[in-house]
């Protein structure tokens, strides 16, 4: 099992037993910017070798896979599992978007299984931050006047998480892979083993959520890993329609699968007030996280590979 | 005899830091002139927040002012913020120096 | 006339950060509903606590309640805790709008 | 009837971080006992002081004394830095146990 | 002299110059976090090379060998420098438990020797802690009924260090040396210069003890002095017994002159209040822990050797 | 460009946007603590392979040239721009004084284009920092009685900065190019990525001054510019007269261009309460920093070799 999955399995089960560990926030936060940096860079250093036009078919497309997530979760938990208004559209809003962590764990799976992906879903992952959270503020108050839009688009486009990663990508792309040569020892070479300290934490947070799932356990359990399977599904599909490798279709996959957990939730805490935070973070850091990044990751190459080959 | 101070209330206030720049926002708007905040974790109604990440953070803010000004901004928080966050406010009386400060 | 508002007590407690968790313990055990916790250093009979590692670091905690239960608290770190540790305790006044959760 | 406690007055201080060490030798020099601080941020007539970086931290400092002592500390605060300096200060009366600390 | 050595040295000098330097305090968390994970996956990764059985021995071996230093350092405490019965206990409780950080300079001084030390060191680092607080809690207020047992296990078991060297450990077995190859460059190659920088903010943090050591001077130098010296001689021995390699037996003999000053201390503030923890924290880290990095290892090494030959 | 710059550009860029990007507070000291460590050892190890003597008429010159841009600085403000004392005091300390970065920047500039610089310019730049935060403090009270010298002399001598550039020169020196082998993969490899790092935050900080500069902007731009160009001369002029390489004048040139952001701020802070810090930020981080690391450093080099031709 790769390294960094056991760094996850190790942080997971210390929760569990209730050990006093616990990363310092701030060291969390620095690692998060590390990981954002260096997706950034390691996407804008490939897209310095090819042209930028062909990319604008693809981040439309991603934009209306996003969409199309989040209004399908939002119908599922309305008719399949009776959420009232506010806390499906919240819900709906996490998995429309996507998750850092599961990028890199599946960057990291791909790499030492020898798949390239194409530099250009780095872009694509911080295109599909943002739809999800629009649509979800949509759906959960309709489009009112007391909306703070302004705000609202603030948080969507100049959040942390997207403004590191097209800002990684701006430096990658102007420096090349020659430019970054210098830089590479830190941003490329410790990725994994950084990667691994973050997933420790994760971890701890996961087994933070196991109470909140044990009081409202199936139901979170059954959307938690119902809607991955749905959303790779689309994600597959449109990769193989945008032309994707084996490994870029993969990745697009796991970005459709996966549930964001840092932005998505600090915009729908803001915007849909009446939403429970813990019920989305118990779905997408308690089920959808782990199963993704334990068994999707690989279950949607498979998948992958099968439709390509057909 | 002493110094010469005069009665303001401080407003406190204990909630998630997640809506810390919404209520800023607030405040400019509702004309507070001064705050301040720091970081805290805690228990109360709403379970536990201990701080562990983003999620479960909590601040403390503080704003001294006059009575009418501290009963308009707690007034707007309890509409605005009571139902749907973990929030407790409270008053205390202060002494102050420079009143015309507050 | 104004708000309408009833007085609490507020018990603020400036100790040392190593007995964090027994104190969380102790006041759960104890019925207390809500407390705050922030990090501070200071300085008082026992030394400077200038919060440079582990060991002198401080925390504050408040904690607010009716008068009897305050004081039934304070009582209790007074017996269990005063002699042994850095720890200073203070009641003040306060004023609360939803009197049912303290 | 309650426990025994004595009134103090709790002297409260926002002010920028970067005088933190002038104003600790300040207070052992003017024969201080006890102080509290922890980090803050906020806004005043000043400026916005957001803690991102050195220049715009603050820091809250707490004493708790008799009133004479507080005053005598407020009016030293006010005569050195009360011009220069990001800073607000206020009474508060509180209830101590063990008055012969403060 | 070892470069981290000199780290530690130039923290002690600026600490007593009265320098406004300072590590964040979660810079030096973040440190501690790191090297504790790095020694566990390094210990970890060579126990996945050989069968785990032989283990067992040697853990009672050296669970024994910490309630044995408990005990000694106690009846000296009492009979010798006429210790209070809180006092004593708490002091005896560092000097029979273990210091990570030494721990780690004595490995970095092994390793530039060339000296191999078998991996298991690690795990014992982490048995070690634990035996002597709970034999210090019982010498300090007897069995009796409130002694709050959960919390304390918890303490002893859960603490951070402990899980750290554990989970590190769990992790360095399960991936094996070839699994950990992508993680290296940070975790193995970078452990030095990162000890580096936490020995700097040890000496600042030692620089402080020189106040209470002038205080109660004579008695904490001696017994800071003398202790280790014994408890090497009982580590050699239980490292011969044990057939141990000369870089093995070097290093439980470190083990066993070391002090705690971070498990033990939290543990001792909370289950005997009455102790004084400047006293302990004074002799551990004031005295025996300079001690040790600077003489005592290769001290302890050269009569390793001698034993050995004769 | 230097992807380092590119780094600056982007923090920048995003601060000017409104960005939610902000680091740590805590991870800006830790890099900064490392920059300043690693400058320091590389400059320790560079003097232990010559004699150390040459260096006294060094020091001296540059203590000369220190005080000589304050007082430039302090008339220039006085009588060109009309600023009152305290103000064109602490002003006048800012610019008479270094900055880290710059010299870190200029560093890495000069690197990539294989430029050798002088070991002891670490020192000088350590030694720069002091005399103009004394020379302010005398333009801006006079020498009174109740200036707290004791202080001040802590605050110029003992401060973070210094204490760590002597530090790490001390354990660089002591070390040696050997010695250093095993920590070079931390200070040395990756000093220019964290430099990244730093810079993004940098950037950040920037971006803040534009408010101020905005109200007072012509007065401080022009004298944010036009300053470093007049000591970038007379550091030039001192270079040649030391007999430094081109390398060695070039950084020369540039730290005496660079004004201070750090250690004189937190000074004239306390010792010339009068003085709006806003201002002589707004000039020294806000005007002067940008310019010397986007156009001072490759212009200051071009000067250098000019003159030195000549
Ligand atoms: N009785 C109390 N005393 C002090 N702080 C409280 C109390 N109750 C709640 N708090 C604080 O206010 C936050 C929100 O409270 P609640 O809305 O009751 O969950 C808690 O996380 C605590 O930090
Ligand atoms: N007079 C005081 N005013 C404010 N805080 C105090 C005072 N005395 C003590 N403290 C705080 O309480 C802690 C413990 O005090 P002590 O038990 O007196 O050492 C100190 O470290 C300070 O943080
Ligand atoms: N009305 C107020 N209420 C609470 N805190 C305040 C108030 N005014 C100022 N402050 C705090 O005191 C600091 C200095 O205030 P000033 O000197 O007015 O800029 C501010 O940065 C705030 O942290
Ligand atoms: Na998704
Ligand atoms: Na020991
Ligand atoms: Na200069």
């Amino acid at each position: 099992m790769d390294p960094v999955i056991l760094f996850f399995l190790f942080g997971f089960v210390a929760g569990l037993l209730g050990s006093d560990l616990k990363l310092p926030s701030t060291l969390y936060d620095s690692l998060s910017i590390f990981l954002l940096l260096a997706i950034g860079l390691k996407g804008g250093q490939g897209l310095a070798t090819q042209p930028l036009l062909p990319l604008l078919p693809q981040i439309v497309a991603v934009v209306v896979l996003g969409v199309l997530l989040t209004l399908l979760a939002y119908a599922g938990l309305r008719t399949l599992f009776h959420f009232d208004r506010p806390n499906a559209a919240a819900m709906a809003s996490h998995y429309g978007s996507v998750s850092v962590a599961t990028f890199a764990v599946a960057a990291a799976w791909l790499a030492s299984r020898g798949l390239d992906v194409e530099p250009q879903l780095a872009v694509l992952l911080a295109v599909m931050e943002i739809p999800a959270i629009l649509v979800g503020i949509v759906l959960a108050r309709g489009i009112s006047r007391d909306t703070d839009w302004r705000s609202l688009g603030h948080e969507a486009f100049l959040g942390k998480g997207v403004t590191l990663l097209l800002g990684g990508m701006a430096i990658g792309w102007a420096g090349g892979p020659q430019g970054l040569q210098p830089i590479r020892g830190l941003y490329f070479d410790l990725f994994k083993p950084v990667l691994g300290l973050f997933l420790m934490e994760m971890g701890l947070i996961v087994s933070r959520q196991v109470g909140e799932l044990r009081r409202r356990g199936f139901t979170l359990v059954l959307f938690g890993l119902g809607m991955p399977l749905v959303s790779a599904c689309l994600g597959i599909g449109t990769g193989l329609l945008l032309g994707l490798s084996p490994g870029g279709v993969t990745m697009l996959a796991t970005l459709a699968a996966s549930a964001s957990y840092i932005a998505v939730p600090a915009a729908m805490r803001i915007a849909v007030p009446e939403a429970n935070p813990a019920i989305s973070l118990a779905g997408s850091l308690g089920v959808t996280f782990p199963f993704n990044i334990l068994l999707g990751i690989p279950l949607y190459h498979w998948m992958a590979s099968q439709w390509m080959k057909s | 005899m002493g110094m010469h101070t005069e009665k303001r209330t401080l407003l406190t206030v204990f909630t998630e830091a997640s809506i810390e720049q919404v209520l800023i926002r607030d405040m400019d708007r509702l004309g507070i002139r001064g705050y301040t905040i720091s970081d805290a974790r805690g228990k109360g109604s709403r379970g536990v927040r201990d701080a562990s990440w983003d999620e479960s953070r909590n601040i403390r803010i503080e704003v001294i002012c006059d009575r009418p000004q501290a009963e308009m901004l707690l007034g707007h928080l309890q509409t605005r913020y009571y139902s749907n966050y973990a929030m407790v406010a409270f008053f205390t009386d202060v002494e102050v120096l420079r009143p015309d400060k507050f």
